[in-house]
């Protein structure tokens, strides 16, 4: 069951590398997209069994990080296609600067996105410290191909940088294995594997500084991968250069992965009794990582830029929550569902915007209430969710964190929290005002002489259902969490042993 | 019987508001060294006015007919509530006085209004320093009578009035009582339009406050008009007096002859003020209303001491 | 063998100075695959007498990767754009050398930190470790052509697998999965991007690739 | 209990609808109005029930949401709220199907009938709401669904603008709330308004939270500023709302903390009469100082919701003396004031909106003489203007003077308690109260002079037409409730008496309610002068329609000194008429000149201008927002594209970090 889970996506690559035809490559796509979701409904309801003795496991934390992956890979899926359908090739001329760039082969494209899905959902599944970073190594290799997916210069540029960056985090995090090895020595009899239970089982004999020091590799480590500031800085221009629905799945999927490697560390200090040392560290990089985005998002110039700061910031409010602890660790696991559902929409809508407006400049986009009716109450929407305002999902998870805050009496915190989040909304609001409301601008008018700019045709379903079944997820998340899937996120905070 | 006290009052008030007129125009004419017009002669301008027909200008709607009638009913009515001579008013219960101001205030809101209504430039600009003004004087006057509430232990009229007597200069509140008084008689030069704040008798339209709002008013309006001042004169006269004359006699009709009297002793006050004193300029009017208000607010702290 | 093992790091050590004095590209590749050399020797120093083939195979293995597969990939990459020397580093090269004492300092101060005791190995180990990922910092900060950054990276990565083998030799399944990834990383991925790098900037100095910004 | 639910659920129907059939403008805007009035109907018969029968009504169903549940009840205080809120949304409603037809985009008109609805649905189910959670969804689902209605009309540059001022304003109230909710749950773990407790020493910051929050909603000063801005920029119909009972619901928050507060310091009294007393005041002479019309009227509502502000004010004095007459009286006058203001604000909303309507202008100056053209929208605004400016016999005077009266009568109380500071009470209520409505009927002939007497000043105005027969009706009905509340005064003594009563602590409840008797003989007394002003007035208009048709000369020039031929242009406009009182108050006012004097011997052309920027927005606002921006330029620098520099930052970080964690 579990090998399925890795093994259908993997398997998919490897064909999708090898078929001719890319109609035929696109249905598989959607193909393997669906029985992803099929299995992890499957291992939802009955849960699988353990393999590679206990390397390979599923708990509650893995569950719930698989389903979003899951349904947020199979949504970009069906967007991927119609995206892939009308992207021209061979070569197109970039309208900004005039600079010649062709498409990647489909083949790469499609391969390295569903091979992208194998690491990730092998990220999730892995249950021993080197093959969990194995995983998260392994998902870099397969992103990089797709954030290139467009051979642009500055895609170039931020492959680069997204790689050397992440390399030399992944880099650290090995050593933070390493590390975790060593203090394994500590604690008598034979010598254990670095399985995530072995570990916890033996957690109280593990040498303490030691544990520590691997704790802050793994921290720095996965959190470069995670966007945390300072490291983040690989973060915007990746999710900037990416196609559309490439920074969705980073921002909304990859993201995540990273949250739980962080998650699996923490927990494993919190049952070797040094929870305190964790939550401090995490709570100082959730606040440095909202204050950054905070900064960055006001007045900024690229909307699929802000995008990105904005999951820095968001990043920033998971790693703050499960600091915190309590209710707030709850919290900010339910905010990470949110935040996958409201970011990948986003992302859609910005995809679509820039598909019809062939501008990322927050200045030129004006009045796209005329121009692209739907994709600019997809804005709106996208707005208030990620700024969390009722009745959206992300309003309750941000309010049981501050709850978390509050009754922990972590009142400096707290005040910190809601300035960055108030300082963010001013940012945002200001500028997808100017961009949804309005005339449509000149940059537009004149982006009307050019034949496909000038087309008022409706949106095509492609670009607009998969956003709009993910706002309103949020949307129903935000008016109901089913019993089901608190349970999950209460099991979830358990077992990362953070509640 | 205490019906009977309030109609008498309002009947005496109707009866010799004009003469309060005549007495200022007499005392003003002694001090010009003139023999001064016949004591009835504001009864025989209403009269004259009232006979003739009026003139109404194309720009002016039912506001501006509405304007003199709103006035001199609500003054008529705030009569009612104002006691004299320590003789209990006709209507009376606690946080009466802030309905005669407000009544007041309802006169002046129509007669404002009546004057836009005629589009006329110089009547804008009385209007203008009208409703500056009386929105100045408003807090000192209310906030002279809630010292004397306060000093009385009453917050009717009638309870203030019949409260505050010969005696009670002489208590703690007595200097208090001194200031409002002062407060007072600002605030009735104010609101009748005397000297310093308003000259009821130039000709130069530019410098006229209340006297220019009425230009257009002509006939049985203007009268009315010119009625409804003499009223207020006689009323806000009747509050100044009941502070700052305290005197009892023991009978009540002495008390009441008193009263008189000493209204007819303010119109003289106002005559040798008007006929001694310049009027001020008008951006002076303002600190004169002010520091009015500040008499009062210094009297409050007197009395809570 | 622990002797033999302190050379090692020694060597080690001075390859590190070395980086961060040359300026000639091929020197520091050279350097490079040297240390790899040295770090494919510590497992077998360490597991002395007993070496299990498994284990003699990664070494052998991670040898052939970092002494033969990198260094040849790198240098034709600098063929390709060729650039033989880092010209103008943010860092000189005398303050680089300046600097990397001041980090052997940091090294010797952190890893007092860290208990060795249970640890039966040379106590140079962990500085050793240390100072060469701290080098391979430097270098990636400091140097301008993608070529030299991604020696750095190799630098670091060594330094870690120093660590990595005289640990985890208990477990080596985790160094066998780091060396394959190396592979990975190294050739298909650095290697291609360089390559692309020379062809669409013309250069690999990588100062020109700053237009994402903010 | 179960009408109430009726009501919201016919609420939201009319907006679904009115959403589905967008494609539609006529249908979707007529479903949309019937759903509003449908809806508030129900409303209001459920409120005026709890009044009626005296005991609240109220259930409780569960809520899949962590700290959720749908709790609601209809108690005294929450009926008195929402009858005013049910009455002017229908009225708007009425008004607003012609209007949004006449004025606005056709594509516009189903959005805005739905965010419309659900402005209304929400008021009500904040007022309602009693639980923590379900309170603050519906608190921003009104915040939200009014920033909508703002952006109704988005092509203006100044309506995004106060759209986006009124979200981030609205937003920064909510998170004081989120705050002070959160703390009064703490000890329970739940946000059930029941299970509420203050922890020691808390009661002070939590009220101070519940001021800024709330007060930011009210629009007290200095929060105001998102009011001149908004309420301009949304329809009139909406204006009205939002002006007329939206900012009330921040009164009726404060009102709710209040009760959960049990022992407030007297300094929280001061604190909220100073606020009141700095908003009338200050409200109404930015008023004065406004040339268009609808920012006038928004800064009115600054004005009385400081009117309110001073009568809760004194209400919690009188708590926290525990002095009888003003704690009731203040919350009496409060409340009551709450509702009139409803009445005469919505009613000079519809007005203008009406003159908007008929043509096409807001700015006063270029107004002028549409009493002729407009009667009735120019009679009722008329209504509307005396009775905001609190002149008898209309409802406005009557909830000001029973804040007068809780002064007064506690101040002439022989044995008064002599550790209050009673001269400044006095001042501060009295005098402030005295000073605001002189200035507000400065300020309203002012606008009704301007407005809708004299010459017309443009050919807008010259050509102006009456609005149609709905929007009439609705200005006429809710003048003549301003005249039914005045002249019923002493009926209002008994039906807010229950809700003035749960917000007075239970200890001081019969003391408070002994002062209703004390207090109908003189309410009554006001309401006799009322009549009789009536009857007067009556009398003495027949009698001069009697007498004037002796001799009278029609349709003359206005008497002008002597020059016959005045032209409108010559007229004085709104500027100069409250120009002395802007130059009297300059040093807060601070307005902006631009004069262009006449030159040389034949001048071609002349100019003045003049405007009064909001204080605040200018001088504390705009700076601190300015402040952050430039703070976040500086740290831009941090991520300036060097890859080396982005490295250095990993390396800085874990080397900081093993230092300062190992060492």
């Amino acid at each position: 069951m579990l090998w399925l889970l890795v093994a259908v996506p993997a398997i998919a690559a490897l064909l999708s590398f090898a078929l001719p035809w890319n109609g035929l490559r696109r249905v598989l796509l959607v193909l393997s997209a669906s029985v992803h979701v099929g299995l992890t409904v499957a291992v939802f309801v009955e849960p699988p069994e353990p393999v590679l003795d206990g390397w390979i496991a599923l708990d509650a934390a893995s569950l719930l990080f698989l389903a979003i992956t899951s349904v947020l890979f199979f949504v970009t899926s069906l967007y991927t296609v119609g995206y892939l359908a009308q992207e021209k090739r061979p070569a197109t001329l970039d309208p900004t600067e005039a600079v010649r760039f062709a498409n990647y082969p489909e083949a790469v494209f499609t391969g390295c996105l569903l091979m992208f899905l194998a690491a990730m959902t092998l990220v999730l599944v892995s249950h021993h410290w080197g093959l969990m970073w194995v995983a998260v190594e392994a998902t870099t290799l397969a992103s990089a191909p797709l954030i290139y997916f467009h051979r642009h210069p500055r895609s170039l540029e931020a492959t680069w940088k997204y790689l050397l960056i992440c390399s030399v985090g992944i880099a650290l995090a090995l050593l933070g294995n390493f590390f975790l090895a060593v203090s394994a020595k500590a604690c008598p009899g034979e010598s254990l594997h670095l399985t995530i239970a072995g570990l916890e089982q033996h957690a109280s004999q593990l040498n303490r500084d030691w544990l520590r020091a691997a704790f802050l590799l793994l921290l720095v480590g996965y959190g470069t991968k995670m966007g945390l500031a300072p490291m983040h800085t690989w973060l915007p221009d990746a999710h900037s250069e990416a196609p559309s629905m490439v920074s969705a799945l980073l921002s909304g999927v990859l993201l995540n992965c990273a949250f739980l490697a962080v998650l699996r560390g923490h927990s494993l200090l919190v049952k070797a009794g040094e929870g305190q040392f964790s939550r401090d560290l995490l709570v100082l990089f959730g606040l440095l990582s909202m204050a950054f985005a905070a900064a960055f998002v006001i007045r900024q110039a690229d909307y699929k830029r802000l995008l990105a700061y904005s999951s820095v910031e968001h990043m920033g409010i998971l790693v703050l929550g499960v600091g915190i602890g309590g209710i707030a660790a709850f919290g900010s696991l339910l905010h990470a569902v949110n935040h996958s559902l409201t970011k990948a929409m986003l992302f859609l809508a910005a995809g679509n915007t820039l598909h019809r407006c062939h501008t990322k400049s927050t200045a030129e986009i004006r009045g796209l209430f005329r121009v692209l009716p739907v994709t600019a109450v997809l804005w709106i929407v996208g707005l208030l969710a990620i700024t969390g305002s009722p009745p959206f999902g992300t309003f309750l998870s941000e309010l049981v964190i501050l709850k978390g805050m509050i009754d922990g009496g972590r009142i400096v915190v707290a005040v910190a929290y809601l300035l960055a989040l108030a300082v963010v909304l001013i940012g945002m609001s200001a500028i997808v005002i100017a961009m949804v409301y309005g005339k449509p601008a000149a940059a537009e008018s004149s982006a009307e002489s050019n034949p496909e700019a000038s087309d008022t045709s409706p949106e095509p379903a492609w670009s607009i259902l998969p956003p709009l079944f993910l706002g309103l997820a949020v949307l129903f998340l935000g008016l109901c969490v089913p019993r089901e899937l608190s349970d999950l996120l209460h099991e979830a905070a358990r077992v990362l042993g953070a509640e | 019987m205490l019906a009977i006290s309030g109609i008498v009052q309002i009947v005496l008030a109707l009866v010799l508001a004009p003469l309060l007129q005549s007495i200022i125009n007499r005392t003003k004419a002694v001090f010009a060294g003139r023999r001064g017009q016949p004591w009835l002669q504001p009864y025989r301008e209403l009269w004259k006015l009232v006979q003739k027909g009026t003139v109404y200008s194309r720009t002016t709607t039912a506001v501006f007919v509405a304007g003199p009638i709103v006035g001199i009913a609500a003054v008529g009515l705030a009569l009612a509530l104002v006691p004299i001579g320590g003789w209990p008013a006709l209507l009376s219960f606690p946080g009466d006085f802030l309905l005669v101001a407000y009544l007041l205030g309802v006169g002046r809101f129509f007669l404002v209004s009546a004057a836009l209504d005629t589009g006329s430039s110089f009547e804008g600009m009385g209007a203008s320093r009208e409703v500056l003004f009386s929105a100045l004087a408003e807090p000192a006057l209310l906030l002279s009578l809630t010292a004397l509430a306060a000093a009385s232990h009453s917050a009717s009229l009638t309870g203030i009035y019949a409260a505050i007597d010969s005696g009670m200069p002489a208590t703690a509140a007595g200097p208090a009582i001194f200031l409002i008084t002062g407060a007072m008689f600002v605030v009735f030069l104010a609101e009748n339009a005397r000297i310093p704040v308003d000259d009821p008798n130039t000709h130069l339209e530019l410098t006229m406050i209340h006297e220019v709002m009425v230009l257009d008013h002509s006939g049985p309006d203007f009268a009315l008009i010119q009625y409804a001042a003499q009223l207020k004169m006689w009323l806000l006269g009747s509050l100044l007096l009941g502070a700052a004359a305290p005197f009892r006699f023991g009978s009540a009709w002495l008390d009441l002859l008193a009263g008189l009297v000493g209204l007819g002793a303010i119109a003289v006050l106002v005559g040798i003020v008007e006929s001694s004193m310049a009027r001020l300029r008008l951006v002076r009017v303002p600190q004169f209303l002010i520091a009015a208000s500040i008499l009062s607010i210094v009297a409050l702290f007197l009395v809570m001491r | 063998m622990a002797l033999w093992l302190d050379v090692i790091l020694v060597l080690l050590i001075l390859t590190s100075l070395w980086l961060l004095g040359s300026s000639r590209l091929r020197a520091c590749i050279q350097a490079v695959a040297f240390q790899g050399i040295m770090l494919g020797l510590i497992p077998l120093l360490c597991a002395w007498p007993d070496i299990t083939v498994r284990l003699a195979a990664v070494a052998v293995l991670s040898m052939v990767v970092k002494a033969i597969v990198l260094p040849g990939m790198l240098r034709r990459a600098a063929r390709e754009a060729n650039v033989r020397y880092e010209v103008q580093p943010l860092i000189g090269f005398t303050t680089s050398l300046l600097l990397g004492i001041v980090l052997w300092g940091l090294a010797m101060h952190v890893s007092r930190q860290l208990p060795v005791t249970m640890l039966h190995v040379t106590p140079l180990l962990i500085p050793v470790a240390i100072f060469t990922i701290f080098c391979g910092f430097l270098l990636i900060v400091s140097r301008n052509t993608a070529v030299m950054q991604v020696i750095g990276y190799l630098a670091l990565e060594n330094g870690i697998y120093v660590f990595g083998w005289a640990f985890a030799i208990e477990d080596p399944l985790l160094v066998e999965m780091g060396v394959l990834l190396d592979v990975f990383v190294a050739v298909f991925v650095m290697g291609i991007m360089i390559y692309r790098l020379s062809r669409e900037f013309d250069t690999i100095e990588t100062d020109e690739l700053d237009s994402l910004k903010e | 209990m179960w009408l109430f639910a009726a009501g919201l659920t016919v609420l939201s129907a009319g907006a679904l609808l009115s959403l589905l059939l967008s494609k539609a403008p006529r249908l979707a805007s007529w479903t949309g109005s019937a759903g509003a009035v449908g809806g508030c109907l129900l409303a209001i018969a459920a409120a005026i029930g709890v009044l009626w029968s005296g005991e609240s009504a109220g259930a409780t169903l569960a809520w899949e949401v962590p700290l959720g549940s749908l709790a609601v009840e209809i108690d005294p205080l929450a009926a008195v709220f929402i009858i005013p809120i049910a009455l002017v949304v229908l009225i708007a409603a009425v008004y607003g199907a012609p209007y949004m037809q006449g004025s606005y985009h056709a594509s516009t008109v189903g959005p805005s009938w739905f965010f419309f609805n659900l402005l209304a649905a929400t008021m009500l189910l904040v007022v309602a709401a009693r639980s923590g959670l379900l309170f603050l969804v519906a608190w921003e689902g009104m915040s939200l669904a009014s920033f909508f209605l703002v952006l109704t009309d988005h092509r203006q540059e100044s309506v995004r603008r106060a759209g986006w001022i009124y979200l981030v304003a609205m937003h920064l109230g909510t998170a004081c709330l989120l705050v002070l909710f959160l703390l009064l749950g703490r000890s329970s773990g739940s946000l059930e308004f029941d299970q509420f407790a203050v922890e020691p020493g808390l009661a002070g910051v939590l009220f101070v939270l519940a001021l800024i929050g709330f007060g930011t909603k009210a629009g007290f000063m200095p929060l105001h500023v998102w009011l001149p801005e908004a309420h301009p920029a949304a329809p009139s119909h909406v204006s009205a709302v939002m002006s007329g009972v939206m900012i009330k619901t921040g009164i009726y928050g404060l009102l709710r903390t209040v009760t959960f507060l049990p022992e407030l310091p007297s300094w929280c009294g001061w604190t909220l009469l100073a606020v009141g007393v700095l908003s009338g005041i200050g409200g109404v002479l930015f008023a004065l100082a406004q040339h268009d019309v609808k920012s006038l009227l928004a800064y009115h509502s600054v004005e009385n919701i400081g009117i309110i502000g001073i009568g809760a004010g004194v209400g919690l004095l009188g708590i926290s003396y525990d002095i009888p007459a003003m704690a009731f009286l203040g919350f009496a006058g409060a409340l009551l004031h709450v509702l009139n203001h409803a009445l005469f604000k919505s009613l000079l909303f519809l007005g203008a909106g009406a003159v908007q309507h008929g043509t096409g202008t807001r700015d006063i100056d270029r107004l002028g003489g549409l009493l002729k053209t407009m009667p009735i929208t120019g009679g009722t605004f008329f209504v509307g203007a005396c009775a905001i400016s609190g002149l008898p016999p209309l409802n406005g005077f009557v909830s000001e003077w029973m804040i007068y009266l809780g002064v007064l009568l506690s101040v002439a109380e022989p044995a008064r308690d002599a550790n209050v500071a009673w001269a400044p009470l006095c001042v501060l209520v009295i005098g402030s109260l005295a000073l605001i409505g002189g200035l507000a009927s400065a300020c309203f002939t002012k606008a009704f002079g301007c407005m809708f007497l004299g010459e017309p000043r443009s050919e807008q105005a010259r050509h102006s037409h009456e609005a149609g027969r709905p929007m009439r009706a609705a200005m006429v009905t809710l003048a003549a409730a301003c005249f039914v509340v005045a002249l019923s005064g002493p009926v209002f003594l008994f039906l807010l008496r229950p809700a003035v009563l749960t917000i007075v602590p239970p200890g001081a409840r019969e003391a408070a309610a002994a002062v209703v008797p004390q207090s109908l003989g003189p309410l009554v007394g006001v309401c006799v002068i009322f009549w009789a002003t009536l009857a007067a007035v009556g009398l003495l208009s027949w009698g001069r329609r009697k007498m004037s048709s002796a001799g009278k000369v029609d349709g003359v020039p206005t008497w002008d000194c002597g020059y016959a031929a005045p032209t409108p242009r010559m007229q004085y406009t709104a500027s100069s008429y409250a120009s002395p009182l802007v130059i009297l108050f300059r040093l807060l006012l601070r307005p902006r000149i631009t004069l262009h004097p006449p030159v040389g011997l034949f001048p071609k052309q002349a100019g003045f201008e003049s405007e009064t920027p909001d204080l605040f927005a200018q001088y504390v606002f705009g700076p601190t927002f300015a402040g952050v921006a430039w703070i976040a330029s500086k740290l831009r620098r941090f991520q300036h594209g060097r890859i080396q520099l982005y490295v250095l930052y990993i390396a800085l970080t874990i080397l900081v970090l093993l230092i300062w964690k190992l060492g």
